[in-house]
């Protein structure tokens, strides 16, 4: 069993990786790249290792340089969080390779549901019902994909076959935007997994995004943690997550909760995982992809269940037992999980770095942030906009609502632009109460502005308030002036003497 | 000292009358104002409601981040006011428009053309950063006028990447 | 029903009782000191008035300007949180008088257990056990005191009769001591409760604190929410709280539970109050006294028990029926609660004053964080040194020790000295966590130094980190020096031009 | 650099080598020390341990808070050694003793007076703050010399209250 384990991985997940660990009592070992030497992860680790510059493709995309230090420090364990090199097949059969435990599943699990083409068919076998699209293929090149496309119809969806997080996805109306799309969609993949394959997939409208986490140990038991309705995204970037969806009632649960362990068990998966599936407005569900890995959004989980689920992946990958059976597993009260962005909200939520340098966190009842972050760090343009999750609990999903209005209002940060104005202006939106969304919410029937018509008050009390501070400047800039006259002044005393005597 | 602020086209006449009272049009209200923890988050207590606010300057003027809503702050004093009337209604519209880097990044493509006219909302400069790719938009219609900068050049927050006529 | 509510505190629970409030859909009125205009409370509120200068008795202490500021605005409730004005029957019954919803029990119910040599009298006509002590006592002279004395035998405690968290109590080991001790008692009674009455009851040796929490509605229904130990004090300060008692099994749980709920009905109860006991070793109880208000250590009930205790006592306010009945209240794992003190553990536990330059809250899975303080917000020596609650979940107990040893490394505050190394050690501590520990033990049987026998690799790490740091002080003044010299170098030359000129 | 550094009687030779090594006896480690956000809270990493600490100086030296633990540590250039040792042996125990409010508070009491002989851990003065009194005790056995403060006097931190010979 091991005692150590490297964090292969940086940010809030690095930190929260670090935090099970140390409640295990297990060692811990992070890594981090010349942008991340004050990052909290190197702070909190018990030992931390320089990988290389700041581009993750020199440093946390290093698997060589990572298993160098995993040799080096006697680190028997390898977790490697969400992204970077957490669904790369080589890089978990390499640690096996080397006598150490990568925390996630076997590298086959891994293969079988990184390539999205082999999930599909995969778990076809297994009778989970897919999306549309196409079918067993490697290397498709374009004029493959433009000619099946009619055949699948549009609207339909390009995905990356390595991908997630919506990278390398693009949304296609016609065939005539195809080959644009495709072409960018390819770049964008192959920037972020080094691999630029598509493929092509029916796009549901109308769509729900609802995943059901899996836990499954070594010795054959799989079951499920219940869902995540995660269909408020952007671009196919999740920004809020909840568990329970508003929308499953127990037998839609107790059905797809089923399929989903199935879906798990075809790839013989152990450690944590995540089934995601599109469901429609009739309730018709249809397997998406499997992460096979931990979740972002893994805390709403947490906080309906009580089970801690980073704990439960160690103590998985040490070869115990799951800690709860099927009928173990309780949900109580409803959770919500705010993805906090540095990015602007009311500029096209462009991304914004800089220094923090001041930051309140929203704390008290039910409340749980999870963060990389604090005064005095600089957000790098390297790496993800994600620099914490504000995540509540309620009895009900109108307290957790509430709460998570009150928490959003608490928060502050200064430095950086973040979209905490775009999640208070949601959690105002009626729609978004009666949970009334589907996957297009945000992009088509949400805006900033919509929200903020014009509360007469609120306006007269913000033109208050700059004219407070642009007053208080105008007086400090004329003492500032002042001042330099006089400091002026006498330099050029100085100047005038030196002239005088040169 | 008074002033005229405006907000979204409507005007306010504000004066600041001592440390501690404003007046708005004719009411006059008791202000506490406080920046907090040096920062420029300010606590203003406003006739005994308490409100907190991120305020900044940028190139459209004041920015003021209220309950979650970003408010477009125009404060001129009542000099500089009467000197704009003189001129006749202010500033011209609709001069040159210097798209910069909202960030650092890589620039991924221009798919744009010198001398090519553009719609307001047309894509202008694809650039990469935080690992994504964001598009930066016309924010009117007009005409390239000159293209600084090329795809796969890395470059620096607020650098000018293209003017637009 | 009330839509408006004041809060006549500051500080944590100010914050605490804020978040209830709009977690509601109430509006919030806060009071403040000059020395408060920052403090988050006032930040947080809706409104915000100043009551006066810093010391208590001149702002927080003001019954009247607080009550003319409910008048001006308009709010119908007032929540008292702990301290201050909580205990007080008079300020009670004239918010009573104006209309006016005192979130709390009914000005009898306060007086007839603020008293505490009445409150005795009463319940032992209830049939709940009573410590010895003093009966039926009003104002009682020195003289008297000295008389009884010997008949309840030392050593004895000297209680303020208006007493509460600790202040104006002394222990009296033999009859010689007892004067000055009863002078100092006195004196500090009347300092904090500006009542200088004081009682006697015997020490109960080896005994723990165990408090349960009660709640009461208007309907007459009173249950409890479970025990609280707080038997980890220091000077009758509590540091540390835990839900459930290591020391309790079920059954001398619900014979006290019983006991003290009956001690709330002897006074008619009404909303949230705490029933003290101590605890011998031969687990025999003994009611000690009742506190008629929230109470510091209310977050850990709510951990286990997944009850917001301060939304229920505005339900409660509000005429509401309780939400839950005795069966309903379910307890899950443990929580732990360690009072952050601004002072210092290294010197004798003197307070610290200053501004809080830096800080980092340790966040995560079953980990809150009640605070009023922030970055940049000072410590004055005006008002109590606790500055936040820190409040852990676990599954098990051994888990939340665990996770209080990882949040008490995580949590930086810089620009005061805090109590979380003294919290460090005393997690660390084998005694604690054996759970073998009586009121005494942080005085007897507990040392900073003990836990600190020298470790070796540790120290060296020290030398090398003052190492460091004293060298790049010394580095940097050289840099300043030689900046200075320049500087005065040009300002010599203007003093000598302006010599040359005059 | 050479440094002579004393934690509680013990001896460290320790040499600042460059920016990225010390040499403590005769080992090389590698360090990597860094100031966090400015404040005096320094994250090292040794030999690729991780440590935090907080370190200041107070008039007994540098404190270095580290694991939740306290170390007063004496750092000394090899000069400053050198000159001590000349001295002979340092600077002669049992000086003046100046007792300080450790913090703004409200003298309650000074139960002692001019000329009298106190024992170690006798109480000299309690100080009342943060609404809690506070005895502060004499760190050695000596005698009262001049009391500067008496009771019901507000005192600021740091001021002398008195002093022991």
């Amino acid at each position: 069993m091991f005692k150590k384990v490297l964090i292969a991985n940086r940010g809030e997940i690095a930190v929260r990786i670090i935090r099970a660990c140390r409640e295990l009592g297990l060692e811990t070992v992070a890594v981090f790249s010349e942008a991340d030497r004050n990052a909290l992860h190197v702070r909190y680790a018990d030992e931390a290792y320089l990988l290389g510059p700041a581009p993750s493709r020199e440093s946390y995309l290093r698997a060589d340089k990572i298993l160098d230090v995993a040799k080096k420090t006697g680190a028997d364990a390898i977790h490697p969080g969400y992204g970077f090199l957490a669904e790369r097949e080589d890089f978990a059969a390499k640690c096996h390779d080397l006598g150490i435990t990568f925390i996630g599943p076997k590298p086959s699990s891994i293969a079988a549901m990184g390539d999205k083409a082999e999930a599909r068919a995969t778990v076809i076998k297994a009778g989970v019902p897919v999306v549309p699209g196409t079918e067993d293929v490697g290397n498709m090149t374009d004029d493959d994909l433009l000619r099946i496309a009619p055949q699948i119809g549009f609207p339909l969806l390009i995905k990356a076959t390595a991908g997630g997080g919506g990278k390398g996805m693009r949304e296609v109306r016609s065939l005539e935007e195809m080959p644009t799309l495709l072409q960018s969609a390819r770049r964008e993949a192959e920037s972020a997994f080094g691999d630029g394959n598509v493929y092509l997939e029916k796009l549901v409208e109308g769509a729900r995004h609802i995943e059901f986490q899996i836990i499954a140990d070594s010795h054959g038991n799989v079951i499920h943690l219940g869902e995540r309705e995660c269909s408020i995204q952007r671009r196919h970037q999740k920004l809020v997550e909840e568990a329970p969806s508003p929308f499953l009632d127990d037998e839609l649960r107790e059905k797809m909760g089923n399929v989903a362990v199935k879906a798990a068990q075809a790839v013989d998966y152990i450690n944590a995982g995540t089934i995601e599936f599109l469901v429609d407005k009739d309730r018709n569900f249809y397997f998406l992809e499997m992460n096979t890995r931990l979740q972002v959004e893994h805390p709403v989980t947490e906080m309906v269940t009580g089970i801690d689920i980073v704990a439960e992946q160690l103590r998985i990958a040490r070869g115990r037992q799951l800690s709860y059976t099927q009928e173990q597993v309780k949900f109580n009260g409803h959770a919500i999980e705010c993805r906090v962005n540095a990015e602007d909200p009311f500029n096209n939520f462009i991304p914004s770095t800089g220094r923090i340098t001041h930051s309140i966190l929203p704390t008290g009842p039910g409340v749980r942030v999870d963060t990389g972050v604090y005064p005095g760090f600089e957000i790098t343009p390297y790496y993800d906009p994600m620099i914490a999750k504000l995540i509540v609990w309620g009895e009900t999903r109108a307290q957790a609502i509430l709460r998570m209005r009150r928490a959003l209002e608490e928060y502050r940060i200064v430095g950086v632009r973040t979209n905490i104005p775009f999640h208070q202006t949601l959690m105002d939106s009626h729609r978004f109460m009666g949970g009334q969304f589907d996957t297009r919410f945000v992009e088509e029937r949400f805006s900033m502005e919509s929200a903020s018509e014009m509360d007469e008050a609120q306006a007269e009390i913000a033109a208050i308030l700059a004219t407070l501070v642009a007053h208080k400047e105008t007086e400090r800039s004329a003492q500032i002036v002042r001042r330099n006259e006089r400091d002026t002044s006498n330099w050029k005393w100085v100047g005038r003497w030196e002239r005088m005597h040169r | 000292m008074r002033y005229v602020t405006t907000i979204d086209g409507k005007e306010y006449e504000i004066e600041v009358v001592d440390d501690r009272h404003v007046r708005i049009g004719d009411r006059l209200l008791t202000v506490d104002f406080e920046s907090v923890s040096g920062q420029p988050v300010f606590s203003l207590i406003l006739d005994g409601k308490s409100h907190e606010s991120f305020v900044y300057q940028s190139d459209e003027g004041w920015q003021v981040l209220l309950y979650g809503r970003q408010f477009q702050v125009k404060v001129e004093d009542e000099r500089e006011k009467r000197l704009r009337a003189a001129a006749g209604g202010g500033v011209a519209e609709g001069g040159e428009f210097h798209l910069k880097a909202p960030m650092p990044g890589l620039v991924v493509a221009i798919p744009v053309s010198e001398g090519q006219e553009v719609k307001k909302g047309q894509v202008l400069v694809i650039l990469e950063s935080m690992k994504m790719q964001n598009e930066l938009k016309s924010p009117r219609d007009g005409v390239v006028a000159h293209i600084k900068a090329k795809a796969g050049e890395s470059v620096e927050q607020k650098q000018i990447l293209l003017n637009l006529q």
